[in-house]
């Protein structure tokens, strides 16, 4: 591979998915979500993933739009309120789904990243998400241990790129794409516009190029957002059929 | 019920002071950027990675900028984007000056309960551990009552607790309480309302703070 | 206070530090330490000052210069190599050095800025820096506990500041900046450009405004660089003098 | 030794091929980039924060832009600047293909020693630690020798270690070492020395791939 251009196709991506891998996907309620690699993702025909990401989406929007299809097996995430679907599947036992507080699934998806072994928080202590964790005594005191968390595949979306993967972020699209960027053993990037190295200034890259293993151009944004929709009741219905 | 929604939101805003860092929590909460008089000084964080949101764009809402919610905020002069997990290292080091969360549940010693009602609903933690976990002040906003009406401020909280002995104030559209030491005391009873209608639709034990100011007078 | 103008003048900021405090300060062999609050420091008298920062500087550069007055009673760093007084003071007993791994160092200063408990790392592990650290056991597998690590005071130099404290850093001078800035109780920033709000792209900012406590502007670096010196052998020498 | 410095990062300079991420040490890595030839498409790392960075400017050095020693460097196209935080996350992570460090003693199965000599130096240990735990292919360069003739590669390291079983190549200015499995060959012997002054001079036990090629052909 040339790492000073990692620009491919869709359909060299479709192959980098398999059947119960580890996804990590990024964004917030759909935002900073990449789009047209979910879209591959699903053409891919890859079932029994386990999913690693901030919440569920919506049923039409990001990671909803895999998770509605019933081809995920588990999922590690924060919030699953804006995709009722997840929450029926969980109930079902169809869906396997672990909460984490948001910013120690961020934390713990960092760790990943960097090379760490774990956090030491006591976010949640006495609660129910601490039932099945690890406690560690430090000076006497009790601390959860977090377990680090990396992917197999990383999806992440991107405002700019240059070829070797160097990366910017669009607002709050920003979110949790460069930590997510950081944790995948293969990390794939979409982005929205895609620029030859030298064309962005260094003190401006988000996400070093290094974490990159692969590029896409974007399609754009296919889905409407839920403030776009006249009647945001009908969540479970896909507005754009 | 929009109505009460906006009424405790309006109320909420009347907490936030110049020179505040303010975390706003999805639902009720979200609607306080556009009641909140324009002259505030306020810089509103989120946990998406965004510190210095402003009111519901008039023209051109952008997709990738948004609340915590999804919805489109706009951006004020000084403000900034950043990932996530730099916006919950502000939360959980206790930068944040107040956050303002939806509550199901609050307990008279402060516990907060809103993030599962198990079998039922489950919208899912979000940051609500660490807001809670971090914020030195923080308020809950909630219905005083559930659909069936059975009080959501309680003595002890039988849904699953988001955190212990946090939440500093609650308001409702009935009645603003305050949590000092783990002690519940009525601060403000709401326009239409009587400490009747509170004692009646609040489970938990308080003290009433408006009926001592009174004596005291 | 006004959080939308910190801007100060120096002689406010000398009261802010004292005795015995623990200091965070930023820079890689100086590069990044903030010249004029060093020298603040210096005038401010204090003593017996717990520090905390990468590296001694070298003896007439960055913190080195404050070390060589002998009014710091620890260090923990991860090298100290280019200042020689430091290593003297050190074996005659006069500056208590901890040596950490200088990435774990990073992560534990971040640790401390973003509200953690500890990190694990088997970075180290069986060396003599692993000696006195506490074993923690996860799944059998054994792992350092690396404890988060705060400043009473911490000093920091960006390149441009806003009146909120919003920065931005210069090339490699970013270093470990951005780290040290979040894990101050006191954040103290000396910035080569004061704008006001609005003046700086929301997409550049590095450093968000709400960690930084005080904004003096910069009196520009007042030392030499050891590259800029003819005879670098005569390290303890101020080339100055 | 001023000639040994520079023969030393020149042979070193030759394992770098492109495509490679690389990070150099301080002491005789540094040198590398004013030697390494200029068509090799290479990124250099550096722990203070910059990945992709190039020879000795020719004017106007910046005190802004410079190595993890300090001393002054450029950038290329598709470089960039981060914390150091993040530098080290590439390193630790195994993102980094070849580390080339300073080194005062490493034993025959791999051990590296680089950043003390109790109770005389204490140059400390740096970033050395981390690039030895997660660099796929650690390169050690030092001087064959100290300079009262004491062999650097020794059975057993007795200073103490910065990590074990990390090195895989050993490059001194009279031979390149290769390190597989804990066992230690030699690979080259550089122009000016004989296998009798490396024998002479390396505590270590090591193989001769040299004579064993010579005997395969």
């Amino acid at each position: 591979m040339d790492i000073f251009n990692k620009v491919v196709d869709y359909e060299v991506v479709k192959k980098l998915f398999f059947d119960e891998m580890k996804l990590l996907y990024s964004g917030f309620g759909g935002v900073g979500t990449p789009p047209s690699l979910i879209d591959c993702l699903i053409e891919s025909g890859v079932k029994e993933v386990n999913l690693i990401g901030n919440d569920a989406g919506f049923p039409w929007i990001g990671i909803g739009k895999f998770i509605v299809l019933k081809r995920a097996k588990s999922l590690i995430a924060s919030h699953i309120g804006s995709n009722p679907i997840a929450g029926e599947l969980m109930h079902e036992g169809k869906l396997k789904v672990e909460f984490s507080p948001q910013g120690i699934l961020n934390e713990r998806i960092r760790a990943g990243g960097v090379g760490l072994n774990g956090i030491l928080t006591d976010v949640g202590k006495g609660t129910i998400l601490a039932e099945n964790k690890t406690v560690v005594k430090i000076d006497n005191k009790e601390f959860l241990f977090e377990s680090p968390l990396t992917g197999d595949v990383g999806i992440v979306h991107a405002a700019k790129a240059d070829t070797f993967g160097n990366l910017t972020f669009n607002k709050t699209a920003r979110n949790n794409n460069p930590i997510i960027a950081m944790a995948g053993k293969t990390t794939i990037v979409e982005a929205d516009e895609i620029v030859a190295m030298g064309q962005l200034d260094p003190e401006e890259v988000v996400v070093p190029g290094i974490y990159v293993n692969y590029l896409v151009p974007s399609g754009g944004i296919n889905w409407k957002w839920i403030w776009e929709i006249p009647d945001k009741r009908s969540q479970k219905e896909h507005p754009l059929k | 019920m929009g109505d009460t929604r906006q009424k405790i939101a309006k109320r909420a805003s009347l907490e936030i002071a110049d020179g505040m860092i303010v975390n706003l929590g999805i639902g009720i909460p979200s609607l306080i950027p556009d009641l909140l008089d324009s002259s505030t000084k306020v810089l509103f964080q989120s946990e998406n990675g965004i510190l210095g949101f402003g009111p519901t764009p008039k023209e051109n809402p952008d997709g990738a900028l948004g609340n915590a919610a999804g919805y489109p905020v706009s951006i004020v002069d000084g403000g900034s984007y950043f990932d996530s997990a730099i916006a919950f290292g502000m939360i959980r080091s206790g930068r944040i000056d107040m956050a303002i969360l939806g509550a199901l549940q609050v307990s008279e010693n402060g516990d907060l309960a809103n993030w599962i009602v198990p079998g039922k609903r489950v919208p899912g933690v979000g940051g609500a551990m660490e807001l809670a976990y971090g914020t030195k002040n923080l308020i809950a906003l909630m219905q005083h009552c559930e659909k069936d009406g059975k009080p959501k401020i309680v003595r002890k909280c039988t849904l699953p607790i988001t955190a212990f002995n946090c939440v500093k104030k609650i308001i409702t559209e009935m009645a603003v309480f305050q949590i000092t030491e783990a002690q519940l005391s009525l601060e403000e009873i709401m326009a239409g309302y009587t400490l009747k209608d509170i004692e009646n639709h609040t489970e938990a034990e308080f003290t009433n703070s408006l009926q001592l100011k009174e004596h005291n007078q």
